[in-house]
């Protein structure tokens, strides 16, 4: 996107500042593991069953070692000592740490341990070596069937019943969908376990479990050769359990995830300290699963003025964008949300929002970006909600973004029916038909109204990481800077989830992924 | 006195014409015969006049249609009813000076989206300074004490916290509705008033973009409150009922915008 | 053999859930009674679970009505009946082949846009040789002789001028359809082609955006045909309505896309 | 519009070409006039009323004279006489004439001759001031309430029954619309008459009397006060009658008219002949009546391929315009017909209309502009057909059209239902809104596709231009170049209703209107 007439400079400063932001994060993240993380150590191990009650078996198993206290050494070193008792398999693992009283868990002699380690490690390339393996069946089904080209129309399924899902999902890749997201049960973000196998009840959604996940993949990967057009598919990892979802998503190649450093934070009341550790892990293994990420700023214009807080969407972006480097993500993994969602009662609102997704465009050229339709202006007129929608699908085609949800006409009444996405996608195929290109047809203005609002917006967006820098994330979080909602560090869910990291911390698996 | 009939029917494009734009999808694929069910479907809702406009195979096994016809039904307008305003709405400072002089303390009330609800923005248009369209939230009265405890509330904490509060009115929000989700949230706020016993003591609001009146009051609140409520309308509904529990306004004058 | 029963009921987003979409307007200014109003319309017509989701102004004495509910009806899908296809539909070759071997002479079709109306793309698209959506117009077959009289033809003239040319058979478009004009402007073409003793004898075919097979016989017509038809389809149905005539094929044998 | 890169020069010689293919037309008209030329110059002495049958006074008398052949020296001219034979009222004067034999119509001495003609322009020039007059109180209203800013929202109405169209004009003009046109009955343009009074009946419209002008005016200044903002009629000066509508129009203070100098050509097949005489007489009428004639280039691509013969509306707007200017038409009086026409089917047809309507922009920089919607290629589905229009609303205020009919999502079933304008007016107001003001915001690619199709398609109409200067208009049109449809100069209706003028042809309004 050329133009917008901001400078190269001031970007790399904006960069820097991010950078910065996130630093004292990171000490956090390094002196601290939490619950969901350890759980997610046990999943890489192939613990993925769940015992009496649907509990699944590494809540059991986690549970046990934190309230005994001992959760700090990290979860794959108890695996070991389990391993090491002889247990013959993950399910047998469990069974033996969660009976054993705290005072079997005592410590072991240097070589014992440096044994232990030495084939738990073995056992974790092992297992990062077969979800390679899988991730490179997802891509080796791209290859051949390869994908429309973008703004990739992404829509939702939410009827709460997977098999639902499932015909919905096909029906929506027929009628021209390139992406599936599975909105997840209302609840889910709450809990903090994975729910287990396939399910039929969900409120709002339908729930993310692995089997779940599989499912839809498996019925995708049929459709995308029978379209011979890869079909993408997408769920939240967000919540309680950001990385264990991250792992499942990876294990059933999943090729997206909601995964921001924020969202749970500001959207869930989620504690602050558990979801800045929890992310971390969680994109660790979407940089090694190449899933794209897709960040939430766009929800901070549901909550805030979409015209008065358009810089926070920015100045967040920096900050994930950071936060997700350092878990060694790559540009094209980054899907930075960002929406149309100016009052459309106001004057200019196109200038305005092409102003602003250019300005997304320009300060991240290589990441593909996630655009969000207009949600919280929309009517129930669905004449006009369509109309409302189609102007967010010219503006995706016209700044070339890479994801882009598809608006619902029936958005302000309830999910999504079967028909609803039909018309979405019938419009959106016309617009970016008729506008591709439109991009290279016109040079933007120096002196209009776009260039003017993308310079203004950056500034504040500036001055936003300036405050960020001086007072810290954490403070400004506290003061509402994003979305309108205030946290505090110490506040929210989760928090006793999380656990400072004794000196001989291990997990095997952050060792290869941080290599 | 029987009423005067007064016949209302669709209009198209001219009176009385009856029409009406339907669509809907059959789970099957595109076909003549499927176009024919379509067409015999709105035939058996009683319309003339059916023309399968549109037929499209919107995947391999779902045709969607659009039908225009024309319905023969006619409904009384002059049989339906809503109750008569006699009371005017108040205004921002008639309200305070209202509860100023006739109840001469602060109202309390407590808010929250419960459950696993997420949804602020309904409740804190209500609720808080800004408000909503140009309107106040009781925030912002003088004759209102507002606690707005957020999203994801479980309903006992809510309740407990009114109740800490002695307050006069609980208002709560529900935005999810998938499968009656909402119902099912509320119905549980209901038993748990109860249990606490302040069902019938304390107003309870139920409020969301899929709740009206009717639904509420047969959930067992005392109102409920739909898409577009403006602040005042609430403000004006818990000063009214507060005044009638004190026996200082009659239970049978009626204000515009109450809900009913 | 009674057929099993295949109950089909529209898809919202799961199977049943029988959601229909609805708009319409009444002739009455928004109110809370005139959505009332609007529940009990779509109630009457035995909707479950109405929502008048929309109602707007559309003007003083106007009121728009978008409205989503859940039909309870169910049509069976089994009942619905169309005509078996057992021969394959020809394409251009083989139309011509049929025509050389089996009748030995061009056939001679005339066509016209009648009375009024001026619409000739769709006339325009049968019979010339650039045809419709990547298929031959009839001028192109050498088959047949075509000839396009184009729009505002008086029915009388149509008939003449194809009587001289011992047409086998008329095509008739009608466009406009408001107030049913081309339903009167057809019926005037049988009346007169009854007259010209043309009727029965010389094939009659209607078409046009609001034109079935069904309302064609009805009106008198041998054929008719709608939206999307392509020139291949007709000269399909003129073949083998002429090889019937001639009693070298048989009336129970149907071929795709045949009209009925 | 700046930009588009096609010589100030060229468009000149567009210009030029046009003015020099009209001239023979010209010579044409000078030496011809027509029954309905005839009938109008009665109607502007007052002649208004209709005889038994309905038929109206205008015809019986011009009839009379036509087949006693001496309309060639002009209505006027007996009109003249039959005063100067005692005829108290037009009505009197019609009986007189009708009853009188073809002997009875012989010269008079050269002064009675004489201040017959004085007396009758002295009535000639009373009647002019009497339209003057009316005019101006249109005009009068017109400032007190401004009219929205371009584009203006047009919509028709399509009852059949004038009361009804003024219950659907009115809430059009509540929802939101700017211009209202009455459609006229199908058949309406093959009548060799305008009917009289209010109308009921009629078929995909309502009949265009002089009667039906005054209700829906008079409806519309009340609507104009109401919402104190001036809403606009217009109707068809179209067919057999062009001049006598104009006139019905002028005198009912109608702010348009439909009226082309070849529509009735190719699309009623009308004689040439008769329409080119006919078109002059109705357009120095509108020049008078400050009405916008509003011209029918759209047309020829529902028939024509709207990409094929992109260049054959730009043509054909330059001989139109040479016509308009020559019966005395200002560029703010000329609505030159363009859409939004392209299959929608073909790649980036955003760029393609954009380019187009920016073309008739540039050469038509101080014409307000009529752009229609798309409307062959609507589909069925309304969904997609309302996604559809709302591309042509964005396209319509990018480049400042002034008069845009709005797209209809049921244009495919029916003439508009009420609520089908209401989510036209309603989406096109939002559209507007939002988009205002973008032209500024952005500057051409010289090379772009819009510049280089922009070339092309003025390339191709200067071609076009070329050729009917080299062969004449008349063959251009034999060849079928305007819509695909071939006409020939003495084929089609009406070409009985031309007369040679004698050489002492009168008819003083043509005096005054061509001072
Ligand atoms: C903003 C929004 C969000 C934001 C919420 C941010 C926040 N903190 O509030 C975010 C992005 C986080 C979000 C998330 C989700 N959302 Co949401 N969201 C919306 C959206 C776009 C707007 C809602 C809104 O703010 N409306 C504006 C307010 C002012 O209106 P209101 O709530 O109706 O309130 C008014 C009245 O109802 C009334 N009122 C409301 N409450 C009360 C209470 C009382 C006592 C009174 C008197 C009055 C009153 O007064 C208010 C002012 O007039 C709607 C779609 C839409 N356009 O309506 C979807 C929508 C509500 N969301 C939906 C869903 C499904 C979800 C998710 C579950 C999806 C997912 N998995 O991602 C999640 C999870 C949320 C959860 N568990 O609750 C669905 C609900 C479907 C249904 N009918 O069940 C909707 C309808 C979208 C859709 N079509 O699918 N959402
Ligand atoms: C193009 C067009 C015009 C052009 C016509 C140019 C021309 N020479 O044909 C112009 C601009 C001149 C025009 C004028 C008018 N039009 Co017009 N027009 C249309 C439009 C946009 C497209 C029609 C079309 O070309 N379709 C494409 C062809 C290929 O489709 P088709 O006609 O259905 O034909 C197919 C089949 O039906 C079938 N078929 C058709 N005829 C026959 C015959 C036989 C024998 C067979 C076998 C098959 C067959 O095969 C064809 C190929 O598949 C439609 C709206 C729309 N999108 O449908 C309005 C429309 C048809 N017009 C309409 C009206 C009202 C008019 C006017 C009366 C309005 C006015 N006063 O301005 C005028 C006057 C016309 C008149 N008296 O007839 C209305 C009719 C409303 C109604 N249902 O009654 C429509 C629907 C627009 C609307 N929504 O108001 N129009
Ligand atoms: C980043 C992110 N995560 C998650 C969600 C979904 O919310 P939850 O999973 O908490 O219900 C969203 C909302 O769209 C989001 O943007
Ligand atoms: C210039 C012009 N005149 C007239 C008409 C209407 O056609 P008619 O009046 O012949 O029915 C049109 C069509 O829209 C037109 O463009």
């Amino acid at each position: 996107m050329a133009g917008l007439f901001i400078d190269d400079a001031q970007i790399a400063e904006a960069r820097r500042l991010a950078h910065e932001i996130t630093n004292p994060i990171f000490e956090l993240i390094d002196r601290n593991t939490t619950v969901s993380t350890e759980r997610t150590v046990l999943r890489l191990f192939g613990l993925n069953g769940a015992g009496a009650g649907g509990v699944p078996l590494v809540n059991l198993m986690v549970d046990k070692l934190h309230s005994a206290g001992v959760l700090n050494r990290g979860a794959a070193y108890w695996y070991g000592r389990a391993l090491q008792m002889g247990a013959a398999s993950p399910l047998d693992a469990v069974e033996r740490l969660t009976t054993l009283s705290a005072a079997d868990l005592g410590p072991l002699s240097p070589e014992v341990e440096g044994n232990l380690r030495a084939e738990v490690r073995a056992e974790a390339r092992a297992a990062v070596g077969e979800l390679r393996r899988r991730i490179s069946e997802r891509e080796a089904l791209k290859a051949e069937f390869p994908m429309s080209p973008t703004p990739h129309k992404y829509v939702i399924v939410a009827t709460g019943n997977i098999y639902d899902d499932v015909d919905q999902a096909r029906a929506a890749a027929q009628a021209g969908a390139d992406v599936i997201a599975v909105i997840r049960s209302t609840a889910q973000s709450l809990l903090d376990y994975v729910p287990h196998g396939a399910t039929t009840e969900g409120y709002g959604g339908t729930y993310a479990t692995q089997e779940n996940f599989r499912i839809m993949r498996e019925a995708l990967d049929e459709e995308s050769r029978k379209l011979r057009r890869y079909i993408q598919l997408t769920n939240y990892s967000s919540g309680l359990c950001m990385a264990e979802i991250a792992f499942c998503a990876a294990y059933e190649k999943l090729d997206m995830l909601l995964n921001d450093a924020m969202y749970g934070i500001l959207f869930r009341d989620i504690n602050m300290r558990r979801t800045f550790i929890d992310q971390y892990f969680s994109r660790r293994i979407c940089a090694l699963a190449g899933i794209i990420i897709n960040t939430g700023e766009d929800n901070y214009i549901t909550t805030a003025d979409a015209y008065d807080s358009a810089h926070t969407v920015i100045a967040s972006q920096f900050i994930n964008e950071s936060f997700a480097k350092r878990a060694g993500l790559q540009d094209e993994q980054l899907g930075l949300g960002h929406s149309y969602e100016i009052d459309p009662a106001r004057p200019e609102t196109l200038l305005l929002e092409l102003s602003q997704a250019m300005l997304v465009r320009r300060c991240f050229p290589d990441a593909p970006l996630k655009y969000m339709p207009p949600t919280k202006h929309k009517e129930t007129d669905i004449f006009f909600s369509h109309a409302y929608d189609v102007m967010a699908d010219l503006v995706a085609v016209w700044t070339r973004q890479g994801i882009q949800l598809l608006g619902m006409m029936t958005e302000a009444m309830h999910t999504p029916l079967l028909s609803d996405r039909y018309v979405a996608l019938k419009s959106a195929a016309y617009i970016h038909r008729a506008a591709r290109g439109i991009d290279g047809e016109f040079t933007v203005n120096p002196d209009g109204k776009i260039a003017q609002r993308a310079r203004e917006v950056f500034g504040k967006a500036m001055e936003l990481l300036g405050e960020c820098h001086g007072d810290g994330i954490v403070a400004a979080i506290g003061r509402g800077r994003f979305g309108d909602v205030k946290r505090s560090e110490t506040g929210g869910k989760g928090l006793e989830g999380v656990v400072e990291k004794a000196p001989d911390y291990f997990n095997p698996f952050l060792e290869i992924l941080e290599a | 006195m029987a009423k005067e009939k007064q016949l209302l029917r669709a209009y198209g494009d001219r009176r009385d014409d009856g029409m009406v734009q339907l669509s809907f999808t059959f789970p099957i694929p595109l076909s003549e015969r499927a176009k024919e069910a379509a067409l015999q479907f709105v035939k058996k809702m009683g319309f003339a006049d059916v023309k399968v406009h549109s037929a499209e195979a919107v995947a391999d096994h779902f045709t969607f249609f659009i039908v225009y016809a024309r319905s023969t039904l006619a409904i009384d307008f002059a049989e339906i009813d809503v109750p008569e305003l006699v009371v005017q709405k108040m205004d921002f400072d008639q309200v305070n000076r209202v509860i100023e002089k006739q109840i001469g303390r602060k109202l309390v009330v407590f808010g929250a989206c419960t459950g696993t609800d997420t949804h602020t923005v309904g409740i804190d248009a209500i609720l808080n300074m800004k408000g909503f369209a140009g309107d106040y939230g009781l925030e912002r009265y003088p004759g209102f004490d507002a606690y707005n405890l957020g999203s994801q509330v479980p309903n006992e904490d809510l309740i407990r916290k009114a109740i800490a509060k002695s307050a006069d009115a609980i208002l709560v929000s529900q935005v999810v509705t998938q499968r009656d989700v909402h119902k099912d949230n509320s119905r549980q706020f209901i038993e748990a008033a109860k249990a606490a016993g302040i069902h019938g003591k304390v107003l309870l609001l139920l409020g969301g973009p899929r709740v009206d009146h009717k639904l509420a009051t047969e959930l067992g609140f005392d109102a409920g409150f739909g898409p577009g409520t403006k602040p005042s309308d609430v403000a004006n509904y818990v000063v009214h009922s507060v005044l009638r529990k004190q026996g200082k306004e009659s239970g049978s004058t009626h204000y515009q915008g109450e809900p009913g």
